[in-house]
Formats: structure tokens, C-alpha cells, sequence
């Protein structure tokens, strides 16, 4: 509402996510250490909330934290499936605190309508690059044969978006059957296993793999590799350092990054500067406040400029340039 | 050789051990008798190296030692048959044997089969047991694992220089009368190399065997008699602390059965396995015992009344009423009670206490509506404690903590207490001491007074025939003959072991 | 002083010890309203742990509890405007039903509860996956509010789940302490061919103690559902290691007859402590897990009664 | 002549029966499922598993249980990694030595694992679970949470290099099954696993020093399983902090399929080679049969308990839980 302005002086700052096992979190957790240190606070003064992949944990963890902190402080958050949004925004609201979210919450759930507390929700959009890199893979295809899909665990909402995106660019090739599409819940493990099942089941039908993350993609040119398939066209997602490597390698005809890097700053930043009163969500127009995150499309012919770019030197981003990067407002179907 | 001096164990709650003096020298063969809970197995025990004790000394020639555990006792010539069955039932005949000893026969801790099957053999002679080594333990009978367990011991005799202390636990008590002459033969014979400590509850056992006796009670040495020096009433004098009824079997009071009133009929049943076409029927105030050799098919029947096993053929009635799909729980609702041999498998649950236990076959007695009564619990408990003269601290003692004899008196008191008017005992009187023994017989007595029908597998013959008004003789799974048992005119050893074997 | 008469306590002296600890770091911690709010949060996972107290206590083990609260969140949300109220009813006979199922074939078909109830928490995860469509669902809003608002409010500065919590733990209590079903129980647990062979009808006990703790488990994931408005089929996924770890901390041991519901309800306490140790002491983020297992080891290093077991194994 | 059909022989073969079952029943609904490159997919998929399970056995035979194969499985693939890294990033290059090494840490990690459950009395399920959540955090700490790639061509000839259609791993894994076979039937030690898992008390009393046979059980187990990690090294070419994840259910749930009692002393690492196939026939079939995936979760559930209902022989058993 119409109150003054937040004014919490040099408020905690912490990241709740799902796990340090995972090449994307710990990206997202450099972003909020430059971002931490761009106030000239030490790295580890960003405090890690983990939730492994626990809802409840995620939820407990976060309410802990604004005991301790009396509510005096910010907190960047990926709420683990999204139901577990709104309890943890509200949680936030109610010790005055101050919350940015990123990927999971459910479509009924809007900052404006819980107050100046829950400052922003970033996600991004998956079924365009999805689509983006299922053309490509189409294309190296000749515009004809087999793929299967190896998507992530079943009900989490990145894993539907990139099946989408297939599905879609599936339209426009006739000649292109999905064969199967299956989870491998984002695992290498589970990557191979499923694809040597799917080498049994269709054999020479298959004759692309789109894959719903790097990490699924490591698998699959496992699985290929022992059987001495060399040239299997694949797609993945997640734009990882190995999986750039691979691309440049000609291993994976492309990924997306995300720039969780920048992600991972900038949504604890949001929180951070709205809890100091530097800015006053309410008074951003909306798509500042449910956003687009930025995706690039890495592929062979701009891996190389890609890597010098984001993974080599990781760039210094201004901290306070919220929503340069960003990719325009959420849109709901 | 053996000395004990002012050997002190005390466990929480109970001094189980009271400053006692033991000693054995070469040869002798030592028996060790007292009530149940008064102290021998903790004697044994400690003698074995299982448990430490809090004070006193041991001392081998002259020297005192300190035992850390029973291979140290093992690594001095002291080995221990134990009370219950110990060996280990998955393993081989011969792994059973040289357990914990394999090093004879291995390498670099590879084991060499073919060499330990040669010793294990040769250790099978010696208690005259013509088994295969290589047998699986649990195909065996009761009696052949006593003597396997025996030749386990045995082993001392080739591993250790010198001489050797046996100790045997109520080694007798599940074995028949040709396998106790037996053990009692090799017992003799092995004298030149071994001393043995002997405990048993049959007086006559013990007076036939031993050298000299060791009278325990309440965890002290009361006194010790050397062959021939006492009699067997004295000595249990001692044990006890009172006089011991002559009439043991009390049959001054059995009493001529009700045969109007049929409590449970078999008539043509057979069970899977070898029990074939049995029928038999119990009456109120019966006592009528089964009686037949080891795996005869006596258990099976009990089982069968109790509602265990199920008929393949035949019917059971069971008060006039014929019951086709009998449980353990309908039983018990019928007024069946069934204390089982196996007491600490299935008698009592250790980890409950006395209360708990007595009660667990009659809950609903002492529940409304599920909720339990519990003062009224104590109470019975405290009653039968009393009763019955369970050692047991109080009510809230767990049952896994007392004796053997008194854990069987605590399942005595569950089914009495519960007023089961059809009582199915297997042996219920094995490991008690004489006193607890002839509690048993008077509650026997008195529960047929009261119109209970008994279903009997006595743990001798004398026993059997002491108490039941009809005995029904078992062989291979089928009734060969059935005794009436008036007092005065009672049948024979003779006549029963005739159509046993 | 006797340190055998002191070990039944020792559970609830680690919590002590451990809340001291954690305070002096931080006295902030030790304020009630964040006491409260740190019991209340964990209710959930309690309740869970309460129901597999239950299998625990009888020598078995419901490994089903997770998968069968993630399927009772989908159930809660698809169904509660159709049904209203009544869903509570569902989800409980969806919990008992499926909990007799684990407990039918434990006791009639002798598959040892590890793969029984894993099985059936396969069974549970299917039913998530196919009535979810495999997305998250979330509940109306207005609608959960009037139906189980009540569930998750707050008065003054205690949490309605905390009420809740107690409510269930003392019925639990009392159903192992004062009635039939309670002794049964542990007289199954600590021996249950002696419990047979006395005429109980051991099966029946058993399977109920596994519908028990299904029934708690669609609880957990009734109150769950309520607190998130809306379910996932794996949205209570990271429940179950904790709530063994709570039970067994509490000092009931998987080979039962010993322990009991009090004693989880100190182990779930302590699950909690540890966990917001962690913040209270700044862990870093890559050791925090290393941590949580060291002080696991050393906490039930403390808890368990080692004199009531007979053999450790 | 000892008869065939006794109903012993019945339960003891009816796990493989089951195996035979499955196998029919996949190849009837899809043919392509019965064929020699199939069974090499099998196969690796199976091999590592396989590392695990038998670890586990050793452990489940003794009538305990070890929950710690995650982490030992995720640290010592980690270390593996490192330690061929630093030592030049082939096998070739002194890097060999990094396999000896990584299996000494193995069995140094079970050997903890084992002293905490035997000295401090915690159950092993307990002191199993904890040890597992600080090997795992170790790998993370480790790895600060980063894959570690390793791709030496010579050592991932374990999965390109085949002899008669199958990799190299498949082999080393037999070999392995049978060095199992050979601690367990053959040696002292092995046998004290079944002393153990049929009457631990008994055992003592006899001189068994069951504390130590209970920490080497251990230190086996934890030796199986970097081998276990090893060879998932060799499959995927990457380490991480959850190179480990999922073995535990799967691998306990393979053993008791196979017919390994749970309460001990009975079955051993040929029921649990049998149980590993089971588990692995059943992931692969569904996949392919193309059984929906929403259903795949309650189908081995299924399976797994008909498996077990099958091969239990409800006589000799008096009660499970
Ligand atoms: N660990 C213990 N805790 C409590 N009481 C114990 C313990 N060990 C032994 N006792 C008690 O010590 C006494 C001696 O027991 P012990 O078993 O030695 O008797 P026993 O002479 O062998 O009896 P029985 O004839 O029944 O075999 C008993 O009262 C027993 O209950
Ligand atoms: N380690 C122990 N911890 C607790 N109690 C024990 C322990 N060892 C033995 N006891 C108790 O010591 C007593 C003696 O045990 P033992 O096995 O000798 O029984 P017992 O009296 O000889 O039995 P029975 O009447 O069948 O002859 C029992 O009460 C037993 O429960
Ligand atoms: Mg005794
Ligand atoms: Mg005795």
C-alpha cells in the first residue's frame, strides 16, 4: 500500500534453493556472492538456506531465518515446487521481510497482490528455446526419422515447458515422429538407463534426442558411446561448462544458457534494494515485477564467443540494473 | 586345579552370586544343583568367562586368572554346554563344531572343507553320532544337536594341552533315556582327560554322576556333599530350605474324572506331516498325557487343540462344539490355554514385565472397551507373585530378566489366572527346580479339582505316569495304545516304553 | 547419581542440551514465540513420524509414508471442492486402506515391510502421477480457508498445528499406554511369537499398525496440502529419511517393542534443532550436509538405551 | 536319485524362475527385447548396481543393514576422479595406481562405518544412514558441488571395449561376483557372516569375535562399493556428489528379490546377482514394452512383490515385519 517507504538498514541476505550437487545452483549462488560482494560484504555473509529438494525443509528453513533475523532482512528464493510459493511469500510478508522468487510458484499467486514484501517472481520462458533447439535438431535430422525426449521429473514445470517446445516445432516437421518421451528426473544415471532402453525399443528409428537438460544429455552420449553410435544428434538445456565443452566438441548440437550467474544476482539483489528502501515495488509497472529471465541459445558456430563470454571470465553485471537482461513480462495461458 | 575363591556377581536389583567358594580338581566330576534362580548358570557363567565378576578371585593351579571373555576360558581348557540349544542352526554340523577354531584348517583365511569334514567326523564318533558333517543343523533332532553341541566341546581335548574343565547346563533335559546313559558313558570315559561341572534338576542324575555335589541357594554355596554322603531328600532339604512331600506326584489327590462332560473330542485327524488318524477325547478333570519319543507328533497335537495347525482331516470339538477353522484366539476364547516348551521363545515376551505378561491372553478381561485396567493388573500380577512364589522384584520386573523357572511360573499363572478350563502343558515342568515342581503338580491337581481338563507332554516318564488319569502312548505319528491310569494300578516304564520304541 | 535410572531420559536431555547449545550461540533462538513457530513448522514431518512410530514400534517399517502423503496432497486438491470437508475422510481411508494393503501382504504373504511398503509407496507415487496429470495442483484459495483454515492459523503466539500435533500425540499416547491395541502392540514388537502363541491375533495387530501409520501419513499430507494450498506428487518428497531419523533418534530402534510416540515426539524436536542449527551457527553451505550427519551420529550416540537392547545390530 | 522337484528346490530357484518370467513376458510383448545387444544394455545398467548389492549382502547376511552406499559411492567415485586427475588423467600415466588407492578408501570408509556401529552401539541402519549423509556431504565439499569429468580413453575401454558383445565392466564385474562367491563360501570370514546372521550371541559364545567380523562386514561392503563407483565412473565419465543417488532402495530391493533374508543368515551373493537382474530386466522392460510412465512406479512395485512372494517359503518362515 500507500505506506512509507521500507527502510531496513543493511538487511541478512540469503538464497534458498535445492542443492549444492548441481553445476545451475552453484551458479546461482556465485551470482548472489558477486552481488554480495558488490556491497563490499564478504561472500559468505549470503547465507544458504538448501532445501534438497524438500518443500518442507525449504519452508521451515526460510521461517528460521526470519526468526533469527527478526524479519531484518532479504531473501532470494526458488520455492522447490511451486504450491510451496505462496505459504513461504507469505511467511515473508507477515515478519516483514522482503522476497524475489524464481521459477516455481502457481499461476495465481502475483507480488501485487501480496504486497511491497514479495517484491518480484523471475522465470523463464522454456518453450521457446525448447522449440529453438528441437529445430535445430530437426534440421541436422534432414527433416525426417525419429526423437525421443528425455525430460526431467514429471510434474516440475520446466520439464512441461521443454516438452512443449518440442511438441511445437514437432508441427512444423511432418516427417519427424516423437517416438516416445519419458523422465530421467534431470539424472545422468537415469539418462543412460533410459536411452539404452529406448536403443532396444526403436533401434535405427531413433535418429535425434532431445533432452530436457545437460545433465540427461551427459547420459545419452554415454548410452551412445557404448554402443559406438558417434554421430547421434542431440539437444540439451542448461548451458553448463561441460556441456558448452561438448557443444564446441560438436558432441551436442546446442544448449541453453540461462545465465543463472546473473539469475542468482540479481533476484537477490530485487529483494535486497526493495528491503533498503532503494526502491518501492509497488510503484513498478507489473512487468518488473513477473518477468522473463534471459536465455541464449548456444550453439557450435557461437559456443567459442559464448564461453569467452559468460564462462571463462564471468562478466561483472550492474547489480542495480534490475531488468536490463530480462526478457519481458510472464504471460499466462 | 579349578578354584573359585569368594566369587561375588551382582546384577541390578540381585545378588546373584554371594561370596561363593567352588573348586574342582582333576577327574572329578562335580554336580551343581539348586532351585531355579539360585545361581548356577550365573556360576557357570562366570566360570566360562560370559560374565566378569565384581569381586573375588579365580584361580587355575594355584594362579589366578582373569577370563575377558569365553575364548580366554577356551584358550585354558574350559568349555560350556549350554542350558539352551546354542548352536547356530544355519551353519554346517562341522562349522558348528570348530566355530571361532577354524584356523587348523585354513589359509590365509581360506578354509579347507575336505580336512575339516575328516575332524568333524572324527569329533562325531566320539559321541557316537553318525551324521554327515556337512549336514545343515537344522534338519537335525533336539537330541542329536545336544550331542553335536557335546562334540563341539569335545574339540578342547585336540586344541589344548593339558586338562580340561566341562561344563554342562541341564545338558539331560531334552534327552531321552538311552541318550543320558550315553552322555553319562562318554562322561565317565573322558574323566582321564577332563573335569566336568554338572547341573541338572533330576536328583537321581546328579547322585548317580557326580563326585561330589555343590548345593546352591540364593546365590550361596549352602553346602557340599560328596558321594554317597547324603540322601536325596536331604539334599533337597537343603535346596529348598523345607521338607519335600513324598507323594511328588501327589496321586493321593487325583480324583476319578468327570466322563459326562467331553471338553475336547479328535476323532480321525490328520495334520500335514506324519501325524495320521488321531482321535482321542478329554474330559473334565482329566489329566491325560501324551507320551511317545522326540518327534513323535506329541507338539503337533497340542498345536492342533490350540488352534496352531490346521487339520487336513478329521474334525475337533472342542465343549461339544465342532470348531473347523480354529485360531490361537478362538481357542483362547474357548478356554484353551497352552504353555508352549520353547518358555522363552514363545512363553513369555521378554522386554514386558510381569503384569504385562500375565494379562496378554486375557486383555479383554481387564479392558473396557480397550482401555486397560491397569491397577487391577498389578494386582492380579502382585496375587500370583505371591502365589506362586515368583522371585521377580515386583509387578514391574521384566520378564526377560527372571530365571527360566520363574519366567515358566509367570506363563502358569497367565493361562490360570485367566480361568482356561482346557490346559495344554509341554513340558511344563522341564529346567524347574523341585519346589517349583511341586507347585506345579499342586496346581495341577487342583486345577483338575476345579473341573480343568489337562492335555499333558511330561518331561519323564515317571512324570507321566505319576500324573495322568490316561495315557496315550505315540509312535511315528499315530496312537499305538491308550493306558487308564487309576492310582494303585498304574501301568509300567516297562509297559509304556514297549510300545514307544 | 545412577546413570541406569538416568537413561530413559537421555532423549530429552539431548534436546535440552542441544537448545542450550543453540542458545547460547544465538539467544534469540531461545525467545517462545520462535520456539513455537520452530515446533509448529515441523508438525508435518511429526505427524508423519508419529504414524511411523506405529510400524516402527512392531519391528517393521513404513517406507510408503512419502510417497503416500505426496499422493494425499494430490487427492486434498483435486478433490476438495467437489467434497468440501469431507476430503479429510478420503484422504484418511485412501491412508488406512493402503496402509492395510502394506500390512496384508507384511503379515499374509510374508514380503518383509521394506518391500511391501516401498512397493505400495509405488503404487501411491502412480496414483499421484495419473490424478495429478503429473503437474502441480493448487487449491482455491477462499475455499481451503473456510474448509480447513483452522488448520494453520494462529493464537496469539502458538500455531494451530501445534494444537493439532498434540491432539494426535495424545491419543497416540494413550493408545500405547492404556489400551488394548498399545500392548498388543508391544507385545508383538518385543516378541511376537510369545504374543501368538498367548492367543493374540498378531496379524490383525499388525496390520493395523501399518493402516495406522498410512492413516498418519495421509494426515501429514492432508496438513501439508493445507499449509501449501495445493499438491504435486512429489511435493513431500524429503520427508521420509527425516522422519525415520526423528523416530529413531527418539530412541524407538527398528527392532521395536521398546520407545514409542513420546519419544518421537522429542525426536522430531531434535530433528528440528539440528536443522536450524545449522543457520544458527552459519554452516557453509557445502558442509552443511557433512554436519547434519555428524551431529546425527553423535546425537543418537546420546539418545539410544542401549540397556534395552538386547543385541545391536 | 535325489528328487528334482522337491518344493526346496521350488523356492530356491524361483527367483530365476521369475527372471526367466519376466524375460518371456518382455520379449512376447516386444521381441526386440530378447536380443544380445539388449542384454549388454542390461548389463552395464546391472553392473555397478551389482557392485552395491553384494556389498550389502554381506551386510544384510549378518542380519544388520547398511544405508551408507550413496555417499561411499559418490566420495569415492569424487576421489577417484581427482586422484586419476592429478596423477596425469590416464591410466597409463601412473593414474592405475589411483584404483588401488580409491578401493583402500572404500573399505577405510566401511571400516568407519563399522567401528561407529560396533563401539558406539548405534544400529547400523542409524550409524549406516548418518555415515551416508557425511560421505555424500564430503563429496559435495569435495566438489563444491561441480561434476568432475574424467575421460582417459584406456580406462573407459571398461565400457567400449567388448569381448562377445559385452563391455569389459561386465566382465570385471563378474569376476567380482565371483571373488564374492569365494569370501563367502570359501573362507573364514565369510562363513562368520552366517554365523553372525544366524545367532549372534551363539556366535560369540563360541569365540567369534562378531564386534570384528561386524567392522570387517563392513569394510568389505564399503570395498564393493568403490567398486561399485568405479565402474559408474567408467560408464558415464563424470563424477559428482550424486554419482551415489538411488542405489540405496534399488540395491536392498534387488537383494531381498533375490531371496536374501532380511533378518540374515539366509542367502547369499548368487541370490543377489539373480535379484540385481530382476530389478534391471524390470527397469529396462517397461521402457521397453513402452509401458506409460506414470504407471512404471506401481508396475515394479508389482513385480518386486510377486518376485518376493514367489520365493519366500511361507513354511520355513515363522513371521516377518
Ligand atoms: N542380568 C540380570 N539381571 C537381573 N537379574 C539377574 C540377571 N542375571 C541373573 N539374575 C538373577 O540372578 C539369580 C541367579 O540366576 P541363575 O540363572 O544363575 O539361576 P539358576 O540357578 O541357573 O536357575 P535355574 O535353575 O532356573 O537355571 C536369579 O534370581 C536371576 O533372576
Ligand atoms: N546379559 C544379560 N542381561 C540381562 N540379564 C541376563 C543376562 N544374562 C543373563 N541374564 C539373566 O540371568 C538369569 C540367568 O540366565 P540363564 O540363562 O542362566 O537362565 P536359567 O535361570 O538358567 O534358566 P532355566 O530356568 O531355564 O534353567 C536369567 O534371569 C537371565 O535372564
Ligand atoms: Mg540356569
Ligand atoms: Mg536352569
Amino acid at each position: 500500500g500507500g505506506a512509507a517507504r521500507a527502510a531496513i538498514s543493511d538487511p541478512a541476505i540469503a538464497w534458498s534453493y535445492r542443492d549444492r550437487a548441481s553445476a545451475y545452483w552453484n551458479s546461482i549462488v556465485s551470482g548472489g556472492e558477486a552481488f554480495v560482494e558488490s556491497l563490499g560484504k564478504p561472500k559468505d555473509s549470503l547465507v544458504s538456506l538448501i532445501n534438497e529438494g524438500s518443500s518442507e525443509k525449504s519452508l521451515a528453513d526460510i521461517k528460521a531465518f526470519l526468526a533469527k533475523t527478526g524479519g531484518k532482512c532479504a531473501i532470494a528464493c526458488d520455492a522447490n515446487d511451486s504450491p510451496n510459493a505462496r505459504p513461504v511469500v507469505e511467511a515473508v510478508r507477515d515478519a516483514g521481510a522482503y522476497i524475489s522468487t524464481i521459477w516455481n510458484k502457481t499461476d495465481d499467486l502475483h507480488p501485487w497482490d501480496i504486497s511491497d514484501n514479495y517484491v518480484s517472481h523471475m522465470t523463464w520462458s522454456d518453450e521457446k528455446p525448447a522449440e529453438q533447439t528441437a529445430r535445430i535438431l530437426f534440421d541436422a535430422m534432414g527433416g525426417k526419422g525419429g526423437v525421443v525426449h528425455l525430460g526431467g521429473i514429471a510434474a516440475n514445470n520446466p520439464a512441461i515447458e521443454r516438452l512443449n517446445g518440442l511438441k511445437n516445432a514437432l508441427k512444423d516437421f511432418p516427417d519427424i515422429e516423437l517416438l516416445d518421451a519419458q523422465p530421467a528426473d534431470w539424472d545422468t544415471t537415469k539418462g543412460t538407463e533410459l536411452m539404452a532402453s529406448f536403443l532396444t525399443r526403436f533401434g535405427d528409428k531413433i535418429t535425434g534426442v532431445h533432452c530436457a537438460n545437460d545433465n540427461i544429455a551427459y547420459g545419452v552420449i554415454e548410452a551412445l558411446r557404448a554402443e559406438g553410435i558417434e554421430n547421434m544428434p542431440i539437444v540439451a538445456y542448461d548451458g553448463n561448462p561441460e556441456a558448452v565443452k561438448l557443444v564446441m566438441d560438436g558432441k551436442l548440437l546446442a544448449t541453453v544458457f540461462t545465465n543463472p550467474h546473473w539469475g542468482g544476482g540479481i533476484t537477490a539483489a530485487l529483494a535486497y534494494y526493495a528491503a533498503t528502501g532503494a526502491f518501492k515495488p509497488s510503484e513498478e509497472p507489473k512487468e518488473h515485477r513477473e518477468f522473463y529471465g534471459p536465455t541464449v541459445l548456444v550453439t557450435k558456430k557461437d559456443a567459442a564467443d559464448f564461453k569467452a563470454k559468460y564462462l571463462d571470465a564471468v562478466p561483472s553485471y550492474n547489480w542495480k540494473d534490475f531488468w536490463g537482461p530480462s526478457n519481458g513480462q510472464i504471460k499466462y495461458k | 586345579m579349578y578354584e573359585l575363591k569368594a566369587v561375588e556377581k551382582k546384577f541390578p536389583g540381585v545378588h546373584a552370586l554371594k561370596s561363593v567358594d567352588f573348586s574342582i580338581s582333576r577327574g572329578e566330576i562335580v554336580g551343581l544343583v539348586g532351585e531355579n534362580g539360585a545361581g548356577k548358570s550365573t556360576l557357570m557363567k562366570v566360570i566360562y568367562g560370559a560374565y566378569q565378576p565384581d569381586g573375588g578371585e579365580m584361580l587355575i593351579d594355584g594362579k589366578p586368572v582373569r577370563f575377558g571373555g569365553p575364548r580366554d576360558a577356551m584358550e585354558r581348557g574350559i568349555g560350556m554346554v549350554f542350558q539352551e540349544q546354542s548352536l547356530i542352526t544355519n551353519l554346517s554340523v562341522m562349522e558348528n563344531i570348530f566355530l571361532g577354531y577354524e584356523d587348523q584348517f585354513s589359509r590365509f583365511g581360506v578354509v579347507n572343507w575336505k580336512a575339516m569334514a575328516k575332524a568333524a567326523r572324527k569329533q562325531l564318533a566320539k559321541v557316537k553320532l553318525d551324521i554327515d558333517p556337512r549336514t545343515i543343523t537344522s534338519s537335525l533332532s533336539f537330541a542329536q544337536r545336544q550331542l553335536v553341541e557335546l562334540a563341539k566341546v569335545l574339540t578342547l581335548e585336540e586344541r589344548v594341552q593339558g586338562h580340561l574343565v566341562v561344563l554342562l547346563d541341564e545338558p539331560t533335559s531334552v534327552l531321552a533315556e538311552e541318550e543320558v546313559k550315553l552322555l553319562f558313558k562318554l562322561v565317565r570315559e573322558l574323566t582321564t582327560r577332563a573335569s566336568f561341572i554338572f547341573v541338572s534338576h533330576r536328583m537321581d542324575e546328579v547322585m548317580e554322576l557326580s563326585d561330589r555335589i555343590y548345593v546352591m541357594k540364593d546365590g550361596q554355596v549352602v553346602d557340599v556333599v560328596s558321594r554317597g554322603a547324603a540322601t536325596p531328600e536331604a539334599i533337597q532339604h537343603k535346596m529348598v530350605g523345607r521338607h519335600v512331600d513324598k507323594e511328588y506326584y501327589r496321586e493321593q489327590r487325583q480324583k476319578p474324572y468327570d466322563a459326562t462332560r467331553p471338553l475336547v473330542e479328535l476323532s480321525g485327524v490328520d495334520l500335514p506331516g506324519r501325524v495320521h488318524d488321531i482321535s482321542l477325547t478329554l474330559h473334565a478333570g482329566e489329566v491325560l498325557c501324551l507320551v511317545g519319543t522326540e518327534g513323535s507328533g506329541r507338539e503337533a497335537i497340542l498345536r492342533t487343540i490350540y488352534g496352531m495347525r490346521t487339520p487336513t482331516k478329521g474334525t475337533l470339538k472342542i465343549k461339544g462344539e465342532t470348531v473347523s477353522r480354529l485360531t490361537a484366539r478362538g481357542a483362547v476364547e474357548r478356554g484353551v490355554g497352552y504353555v508352549p516348551r520353547e518358555r522363552k521363545i514363545e512363553g513369555i515376551v521378554a522386554g514386558m514385565n510381569v503384569y504385562e505378561n500375565m494379562t496378554l491372553s486375557q486383555m479383554p478381561h481387564y479392558a473396557r472397551m480397550g482401555w486397560l485396567d491397569v491397577a487391577d493388573e498389578r494386582a492380579l500380577a502382585r496375587k500370583w507373585i505371591g502365589k506362586l512364589a515368583i522371585k521377580a522384584s515386583s509387578e514391574y520386573a521384566d520378564c526377560g530378566n527372571l530365571s527360566g523357572g520363574n519366567q515358566q511360573k509367570v506363563v502358569l499363572a497367565k493361562w490360570r489366572s485367566g480361568g482356561s478350563d482346557i490346559m495344554l502343558l509341554d513340558h511344563p515342568t522341564r529346567g524347574l527346580d523341585i519346589g517349583a515342581k511341586e507347585d506345579v503338580y499342586d496346581m495341577i491337581r487342583e486345577m483338575c479339582d476345579d473341573g480343568v481338563g489337562v492335555v499333558l507332554v511330561a518331561d519323564t516318564l515317571e512324570e507321566a505316569i505319576g500324573l495322568s488319569h490316561t495315557i496315550v502312548v505315540i509312535k511315528d505319528g499315530e496312537i499305538q495304545k491308550r493306558f487308564d491310569c487309576v492310582p494303585g494300578s498304574k501301568p509300567t516304564l516297562y509297559d509304556l516304553l514297549h510300545y514307544m520304541i | 547419581m545412577d546413570i541406569q535410572r538416568l537413561k530413559p531420559h537421555f532423549p530429552w536431555i539431548t534436546l535440552l542440551v542441544l537448545v542450550t547449545i543453540v542458545g547460547i550461540a544465538d539467544p534469540s533462538f531461545l525467545k517462545p514465540a520462535n520456539l513455537l513457530s520452530l515446533a509448529g513448522d515441523i508438525v508435518p514431518l511429526f505427524i508423519m513420524a508419529l504414524g511411523l512410530t506405529f510400524a516402527i514400534y512392531i519391528g517393521g517399517i513404513d517406507l510408503s509414508a512419502q510417497s503416500m502423503a505426496n499422493m494425499i496432497t494430490v487427492v486434498a486438491s483435486v478433490y476438495l471442492a467437489p467434497l468440501g470437508i469431507w476430503v479429510a475422510g478420503l484422504c484418511i481411508l485412501a491412508g488406512f486402506t493402503l496402509g492395510t494393503l502394506s500390512g496384508y501382504l507384511t503379515t499374509r504373504m510374508y514380503v518383509p515391510s521394506f518391500i511391501s511398503t516401498l512397493a505400495v509407496g509405488g503404487i501411491c507415487f502412480s496414483v499421484a502421477q495419473w490424478l495429478s496429470g503429473n503437474r502441480a495442483l493448487n487449491m482455491d484459495a477462499t475455499q481451503r480457508n473456510e474448509t480447513f483454515g483452522w488448520m494453520i492459523g494462529r493464537t496469539g503466539v502458538v500455531p494451530h498445528e501445534l494444537f493439532i500435533a498434540i491432539g494426535l500425540l495424545a491419543i497416540c499416547l494413550l493408545i500405547e499406554r492404556r489400551t488394548v491395541l498399545g500392548r498388543a502392540l508391544k507385545a508383538v514388537g518385543a516378541g511376537e511369537l510369545a504374543a501368538a502363541a498367548s492367543g493374540l491375533n498378531v496379524a490383525r495387530y499388525k496390520i493395523l499398525a501399518f493402516a495406522i501409520s498410512g492413516g498418519l501419513a495421509a494426515v501429514a499430507g492432508l496438513l501439508f496440502s493445507v499449509k501449501l494450498s495445493g499438491g504435486a506428487p512429489t511435493i513431500a518428497n524429503g520427508f521420509l529419511l527425516p522422519a525415520i531419523v526423528a523416530v529413531l533418534v527418539g530412541g524407538t530402534p527398528l527392532t521395536g517393542g521398546v520407545g514409542g510416540v513420546l519419544n518421537t515426539a522429542i525426536g522430531t524436536l531434535i530433528v528440528a534443532v539440528i536443522r536450524a542449527s545449522m543457520l544458527y551457527f552459519g554452516i557453509a553451505a557445502t558442509q552443511q550436509q557433512m554436519v547434519f550427519g555428524l551431529v546425527l551420529i553423535a546425537a543418537i550416540a546420546l539418545t539410544i538405551d542401549r540397556s534395552k537392547l538386547r543385541t545391536v545390530k | 536319485m535325489p528328487r528334482i522337484l522337491t518344493r526346496e528346490n521350488a523356492i530356491r530357484w524361483a527367483p530365476f524362475m521369475v527372471l526367466l518370467a519376466l524375460i518371456v513376458l518382455f520379449t512376447a510383448i516386444n521381441p526386440s527385447f530378447l536380443s544380445q545387444r539388449n542384454f549388454a544394455r542390461i548389463a552395464i545398467a546391472a553392473a555397478p548396481a551389482l557392485m552395491v548389492a553384494i556389498g550389502v549382502t554381506f551386510i544384510i547376511v549378518m542380519g544388520s543393514i547398511d544405508l551408507s552406499m550413496e555417499g561411499v559411492v559418490s566420495l569415492t567415485a569424487v576421489l577417484f576422479c581427482f586422484l586419476m586427475l592429478a596423477l596425469g588423467g590416464t591410466l597409463a600415466s601412473g593414474g592405475w595406481i589411483a584404483i588401488p588407492v580409491i578401493l583402500a578408501v572404500g573399505a577405510a570408509t566401511g571400516l568407519v562405518n563399522g567401528f561407529i556401529h560396533v563401539k558406539l552401539k548405534i544400529p547400523s541402519f542409524m550409524a549406516s544412514l548418518a555415515l551416508g549423509f557425511v560421505g555424500t556431504g564430503a563429496a559435495i565439499l569435495l566438489t563444491g558441488g561441480d561434476i568432475v569429468k574424467f575421460d582417459d580413453p584406456t580406462f573407459r575401454a571398461l565400457l567400449t571395449w567388448r569381448i562377445l558383445g559385452f563391455p569389459l565392466m561386465v566382465y570385471v564385474a563378474g569376476l567380482c561376483l565371483v571373488l564374492a562367491w569365494f569370501i563367502q563360501s570359501q573362507t573364514r570370514l565369510g562363513r562368520y557372516f552366517y554365523a553372525v546372521g544366524g545367532g549372534e550371541e551363539l556366535a560369540h559364545a563360541s569365540g567369534v569375535r562378531v564386534q570384528h567380523v561386524r567392522m570387517a562386514g563392513f569394510s568389505l561392503a564399503g570395498f564393493f562399493y568403490a567398486i561399485a563407483a568405479i565402474l559408474q565412473v567408467a560408464k558415464l565419465g563424470q563424477a559428482e556428489s550424486v554419482t551415489g543417488s538411488n542405489f540405496m532402495f534399488m540395491s536392498i530391493t534387488s537383494v531381498v528379490v533375490g531371496g536374501v533374508a532380511l533378518w540374515g543368515g539366509i542367502g547369499g551373493v548368487w541370490n543377489t546377482l539373480v535379484g540385481v537382474l530382476i530389478v534391471a530386466v524390470i527397469n529396462n522392460g517397461m521402457v521397453v514394452i513402452g509401458l506409460p510412465d506414470f504407471l512404471q512406479a506401481a508396475v515394479l512395485g508389482l513385480l518386486v512383490i510377486i518376485a518376493v512372494i514367489l520365493s519366500t517359503d511361507r513354511r520355513a518362515v515363522a513371521f516377518v515385519k
